[in-house]
């Protein structure tokens, strides 16, 4: 098999699978081990069809589970009209509850409520766990064993990421001390320059 | 239900000064006030928000004031009716005991070793509102279905092939001796080494006869098979014929000897014989 | 907007939608009718679109409900395999049905019922049949006409057993660790603990 080929299948199976694809799952495409090509062959073919996308509608993009196929961000604004269903919304409720989850996991559900300062509710977690962001990925070993959780690969999916280290990073927590010594508190640079690197403009609704 | 009227708690700040009368003319409908209380995803969300609309620096809270104002909204809600989270209810005792704490001199000298009281709710803040932000941080990635759209090509054939399960021996015998110890058949010792072969002679010899039609006694033994063979298979005729699974007929003695297997319309004189 | 937007637009509407889109339906995706392309324009975005995928892994074809992207029938060999289903473990029920059948045969759904202490589900007799593992051998003799069931030559030949006396005796059960020696159980070189997902000539070498 040569190499026009080989990118021909691995195109067709990313755009066909509706779903990421890893390299394993890619070999499995070409059938049993005999026929298959080496994993480099796969990585080149994968490269050329980067290459071919260039300036066209489409990318291939890595993620958690695998690399996939999708639309370039600035042709989405067009492509999501083809959905009446407007995408969902998540409550800030839900939306913390999955933050504590990713940054803080594996956690149970007492622990988020601490930090969260209230409690979550069943049918969040339901809804986290029916989504498949989050799973229970055990128990801790304290007087009546709660569920420990943790987030999934399709969490990672779905919000593009290819790991957690991929998640912006969380505010540096500040010491009171440091209060004292870092006078004035003024100082426009220091207590944010921690913070996210994509600052959202999401804070808006506070005020 | 008339407009509130809370005297100390700042509706807006006008030109860094908080105004605490909510101006007569202006008149907010209660669900809209409503809806803006409800937004607050508890108590500590609440607090930020207090603080962060006076430009305050979260590890510096002037707690007096902080508390009156946020006893101010506790106040609001209840006479709203909304249901109020017991959560906000602990924060507002939280609170109160903070400010009278801070309200008693520090003994001089020990400044360092006397935790300022303030640190726990700090630390509490700052904690919750990381995660605030991670969770804004999270919401504005971008997101498949509402950012990101996967092709999704049709493919020719799109049948799913069921593969098959794989099992190992030991898989089998441990599950196997699990059902056994269940049912203590190892008390009985009736199923010997021997009367394996028999028995799978026995269905063997019953997949080759039919129930309507003879087969020749002799053509179920294979000479080639020995002694041994020979004799597993005449067990496995005569364990068939003991469980009425086969009839066996000769016309007369030293005629051929026919067998079929057992169908109900033949065997009625028997007494059918269940296993045991 | 120029003919190459218009093109993009078009091609990310197509592969994303995961359906047939007629020109109504592509006309929408621009927007309100201000800012549509016109009709012969999408025309010849499908057309161009055509031309591209020359020698690709997908095509554009015209359907009843409109245009669709495909892959390719030629490809249609590697990419079906996307949906083989991975293999679920058996049930420890079908294990020990199965045994029931190898040590008791011939042996009515029934008798198995009596060992077993619990009722075997029609799909677990239905799925042993299907492997053919297990075949009806006769009827018992009773009201009903219970069928009897028996194993096969393919039960023997993929557990690597000539006959079923190859089988370990019920006393020989009890100790089965001590079974190594005389058994094909555990082949030092393949790990069989670990059993088995993707493994079919896992009993092969046993042999």
């Amino acid at each position: 098999m040569n190499a026009e080929q080989t990118k021909q299948i691995v195109e067709a199976a990313l755009l066909a699978a509706g779903r990421p694809l890893n390299l394993d799952q890619l070999l499995a495409v070409f059938g049993d081990e005999s026929v298959q090509p080496e994993r480099d062959a796969l990585r080149a073919a994968l490269a050329a069809l980067a290459d071919d996308y260039e300036g066209r509608a489409i990318e291939i993009v890595q993620v958690a589970s695998g690399w996939r196929v999708q639309v370039r961000a600035g042709l989405a604004e067009w492509v999501g009209r083809l959905w009446e269903e407007r995408p969902t919304r998540y409550s800030r409720a839900l939306l913390e509850t999955l933050a504590l989850v990713a940054y803080r996991q594996p956690i149970t559900r007492g622990e988020i409520e601490d930090v969260r300062g209230v409690t979550v509710s069943t049918s969040i977690m339901k809804t986290l766990l029916e989504r498949e962001w989050v799973r229970i990925v055990g128990h801790r070993d304290v007087p009546g064993r709660p569920a420990l959780y943790g987030t999934t690969r399709e969490f990672l999916d779905y919000f593009g990421l290819k790991s957690l280290d991929e998640l912006p990073t969380l505010a540096e927590l500040r010491d009171i001390d440091s209060l004292n010594v870092e006078l004035p508190l003024d100082d426009p640079n220091s207590p944010h320059e921690v913070q996210a690197i994509e600052e959202p403009a999401a804070l808006a609704d506070n005020e | 239900m008339t407009a509130p009227e809370q005297s100390e708690m700042p509706f807006a700040v006008v030109q860094g000064n908080p105004v605490l009368a909510l101006p007569r003319d202006l008149y907010i409908p209660p669900d809209a006030l409503e809806v803006f209380l409800e937004t607050f995803e508890g108590p500590l969300d609440l607090l930020l928000y207090l603080i962060k609309r006076q430009n305050l620096d979260v590890l510096d809270i002037p707690i007096a004031e902080i508390t009156r104002q946020y006893m101010g909204y506790i106040e609001l809600m209840q006479e709203m009716r909304l249901e109020l989270a017991a959560e906000y209810l602990v924060m507002a005792a939280m609170l109160a005991e903070i400010k009278s704490r801070m309200l008693l001199p520090r003994p001089a000298g020990n400044e360092d070793e006397e935790a300022d009281p303030r640190a726990e709710l700090i630390r509490r803040l700052q904690e919750y509102e990381r995660y605030k932000q991670a969770a804004e941080d999270i919401e504005a990635l971008p997101r498949l279905h509402r950012d990101v759209f996967q092709a999704d090509v049709e493919a020719p054939e799109r049948k799913v092939v069921q593969m098959l399960a794989e099992v190992t021996l030991k898989e089998l015998l441990l599950a196997f001796r699990e059902a056994l110890q269940r049912s203590e058949m190892f008390a009985h010792h009736h199923i010997q080494r021997e009367t394996l072969s028999v028995r799978q002679r026995m269905g063997e010899v019953l997949g080759r006869l039919k129930a309507d039609e003879f087969t020749d006694f002799s053509t179920l033994f294979a000479p080639e098979e020995g002694r041994h063979g020979v004799v597993v298979t005449f067990l496995a005729v005569l364990e068939l014929m003991k469980e009425s699974l086969i009839e066996i007929v000769q016309a007369e003695p030293y005629a051929p000897i026919h067998v079929k297997a057992a169908s109900a319309s033949i065997a009625d004189g028997d007494t059918a014989l269940t296993t045991d």
